[in-house]
């Protein structure tokens, strides 16, 4: 069976929540809200999944801030954010380049990132594409730091940078990325040649697992279905219902 | 209860006023939107509880506004809300930057008519740079040293959102749009454009009461029917996505933005 | 969701636990008191949110309790509350004296996971020097002196309430009773008991969803008709006005306190 | 007609709240909530009433917060405060007579007062038992204070104490009650003999008047209705309803 990348993105996200007792997922976020579906069936549910904007998704009934109080009381195990720059630190910048406020580029803002980022204990970045624009060297500006100084009350923070190309576990106490899998199609030059940062390589770099033929076809089937409640574009591109 | 037309509601805001609105998903009053615009409302400091979307870029395309304090402005799937993009990067608003729960917590807050209230996240981050207002202390409760951001209260002159219905007397049912009744707690005067309006007290109905905004905090009610169009309201209508995607694609420039207000001004009701 | 029994539900609250209960109007789990009880609960740290009545006097009589932090125990029109008043006196339970809104901000500052959260009033009452736990600082915000105090935040070990409606999933619906859903938010585990169990999902019907707790924050449920008698349940049944006088009558001294409890434990089947 | 001490109790609180836009009315005071109800009907809803635990006179649902967050939003022009006892500063006691925590009498908690007594503008003291038992010299534990140092803030506190014999009006520069009016029957030195505080007198004491035909009229038919509500006890007893 063929895998689309799209297919291999959920697959390997969908790996990382294992054992998370509530997803979280936010606003455009097909991706992560796929694998979040698809983490809630391979558990049998144990595994519970807030999706935001979607109509049968989500339990929030308690205004604006029940998510932001969820994660502060620690309901909430993942979450994923991403950055239109992320930094070698793992700093996310949701804002703009250049100089604050007037940016030459400017995006849609920082959304909960500078809160999320701090309580949610495991983080996943997620950004498709992979390019010395997206993974720089260093933010322009900061919407949420990587890491912070001990005597900051800190919970939570980035585990793992999925993209388009590879898989970057992150360590806090080094504050750096390292690269643990390659997607298949795709090689550490490439990689070396499109990421703005440094980063340290696992022993053992290995080729990112493919779905087995069951995974695939639980995906295609029932996940495709539930994810088009908030993405109906997205389910319609890639899964064709 | 003063059931007043959405014109003479938009009039009611008047110029420099601070005005809380919510985001895209709940209630967004874009008739009286529409309203401000075609009454040349200025000045307007928008606080987005906590983003908003289409409602802010029009706002601000249409010169109606100096100051947007918000964690994000986005047209959501369909794309980036042009006209805040480009009055961001000419420098022609002061922006206020945020995240989402620092908004909602300032509001709350507002609501509890306390001067501030605390949150964890926010150290580090440049948004904090930025806001001289927001002030990092030592968390008193704690014996090692333990910093923690205190957010100042908001406390909007005015809560302007749609809802799904009002009855006679004022009262305004939201359903699960909680944060319409932060808003307006928070806020000194509220004014909601609704759906429909109902003979039946909402404060005695068992099912609806619970999620009804009490007459006292609403100032005045416009009637509007499709009044959040083209954004969707909860349970009563669907967002309008073609639409949506034509006022983005219109958004990402002065000229088409104005052709897209012109038409529109001309076919929303006010 | 795990339905269990009642007298199941009292073996999951264990001895020592941080207990918050809402006040006499607010859906008192009184047959969970009663099993409470006939388990032998030792060294209950009670939270009324905000005050208590028959509920917190029960427990407090029959030697279940250690700590009972409150703004009031009282039987409203029937008067005092005889075992709270006498185990005051005797100085044989720790209180935590505050005021209403005290409790319900350390509460509030429990669900949003911040440490503590600022109220206004306090300074000057003998209440303030009773709580070392409550802590004075000067006002951030302000470039004017202006002390203001700063409660810590609630967290209960255990939220325990009496509601009128639970579906199949664990959905809880409350009506106007909104205190409960602060409390399920901030405790670490949530038990109610119901007048009914439905089998439509709660969180999917539009009128009652908006006042419905997610099945998220419920640990179990135990379905226990006329659960707060003799209190009443808004929307479900009137106190038991001659009950409860009776108790008042039986709370002043100890051993007809005991003989209302032994005739009350037959009568309230768990 | 024949005016009962009560009517005369609940028309004297009524003439206080003239001007207020909304009064809220807490727990176990039926006098309080037939006066608000009483101005309510007077000034033809201009005054807005709020009666804590009953069925139709209150608006409050969004939890146990919401009285005190509309008190601290400044939408709560006047509140009723009692006490176990009142001192010449207007301190008022609900916890209870002797050292704190093992007082000989314990009452029954302070409830909303430590709050409330510093945020309501006009917060009317109502105590029927005129008596050196209640009224006295200085509280043995401060709920909440009358008065409070510059530095604090407060735009509220007390306004008037109503007993069974009398009106004092407050003076907070003084912080000093000021004797204003003797309800018929009773005399000023019963009010002397009867009160633990020193008090001032005014220039012109007066007798408390009475309401008229009309007042009573309105009072014993639609009030005693709508008392009825959150008192159906205090109705029947009062007005034989």
């Amino acid at each position: 069976m063929d895998c689309k990348p799209q297919e291999l993105l959920i697959f390997t996200i969908a790996r990382m929540l294992e054992g998370i007792d509530h997803v979280a997922v936010g606003v455009s976020s097909p991706i992560p809200g796929s694998a979040a579906l698809l983490q809630r069936s391979l558990s049998e549910g144990k595994t519970q999944v807030t999706v935001l904007n979607s109509r049968n998704l989500q339990t929030l009934n308690d205004g604006a801030g029940e998510l932001f109080d969820r994660a502060a009381q620690g309901r909430i195990g993942a979450f994923f954010l991403s950055g239109g720059q992320i930094d070698g630190h793992a700093n996310i910048n949701l804002v703009g380049i250049g100089d604050y406020p007037r940016h030459h580029v400017r995006w849609s803002g920082s959304f909960g990132s500078a809160m999320l980022y701090y309580l949610v204990p495991r983080v996943i970045l997620f950004r498709e594409e992979h390019t010395r624009r997206t993974l720089v060297d260093q933010v322009d500006f900061i919407s949420a730091p990587g890491t912070s100084p001990p005597e900051i009350h800190r919970p939570g923070g980035p585990y793992a940078l999925v993209t388009g190309r590879c898989v970057f576990m992150f360590d806090r106490k080094k504050a750096h990325f390292r690269l643990t899998s390659i997607h298949p199609g795709h090689s550490l030059d490439e990689v070396h040649e499109n990421t703005g940062f440094a980063f340290d390589l696992a022993d053992n770099i290995v080729e990112t697992p493919l779905p087995d033929a069951p995974t695939l076809a639980l995906l295609r089937g029932p996940i495709a279905q539930e994810i088009a409640d908030p993405y109906p574009a997205f389910a319609h591109q890639v899964f064709g219902v | 209860m003063p059931e007043i037309s959405v014109r003479e509601l938009a009039n009611r805001i008047p110029d420099g006023a601070k005005v809380a609105i919510p985001p895209s998903r709940s209630g967004v009053a874009l008739a009286a939107t529409c309203a401000l615009i075609d009454r040349k409302a200025r000045n307007l400091h928008l606080i987005a509880i906590p983003t908003s979307g289409i409602q802010a870029d029009m706002l601000i395309g249409a010169g109606c506004v100096s100051v947007m304090e918000c964690a994000g402005v986005t047209l959501d799937e369909h794309g980036q809300a042009g006209r805040f993009v480009e009055t961001v990067k000419a420098g022609s608003i002061t922006l206020r930057d945020s995240t989402c729960p620092a908004l909602v917590s300032g509001l709350q807050a507002g609501e509890k008519g306390i001067p501030f209230m605390p949150m964890r996240g926010l150290i580090g981050s440049d948004l904090l740079k930025h806001r001289p207002d927001y002030k990092v202390i030592d968390n008193p409760m704690s014996d090692d040293p333990d910093p923690i951001v205190l957010l100042p209260a908001i406390t909007p002159d005015i809560a302007l959102f749609h809802a799904p219905l009002a009855d006679r007397h004022g009262n305004v049912w939201i359903g699960n749009m909680r944060e319409l009744m932060t808003m307006a707690h928070a806020a000194r005067q509220t004014f909601v454009t609704v759906e429909e309006i109902t003979d039946t007290d909402l404060m005695r109905d068992e099912l609806r009461a619970p999620a009804t905004i009490p007459a006292l905090y609403i100032t005045a009610i416009a009637h509007a029917r499709a009044g959040s169009w083209p954004l969707g309201l909860q349970g009563c209508h669907d967002p309008d996505n073609e639409e949506l995607a034509r006022y983005a694609a219109a958004s990402r420039d002065a000229e088409s933005f104005a052709g897209w207000l012109a038409r529109t001004q001309k076919r929303v009701t006010v």
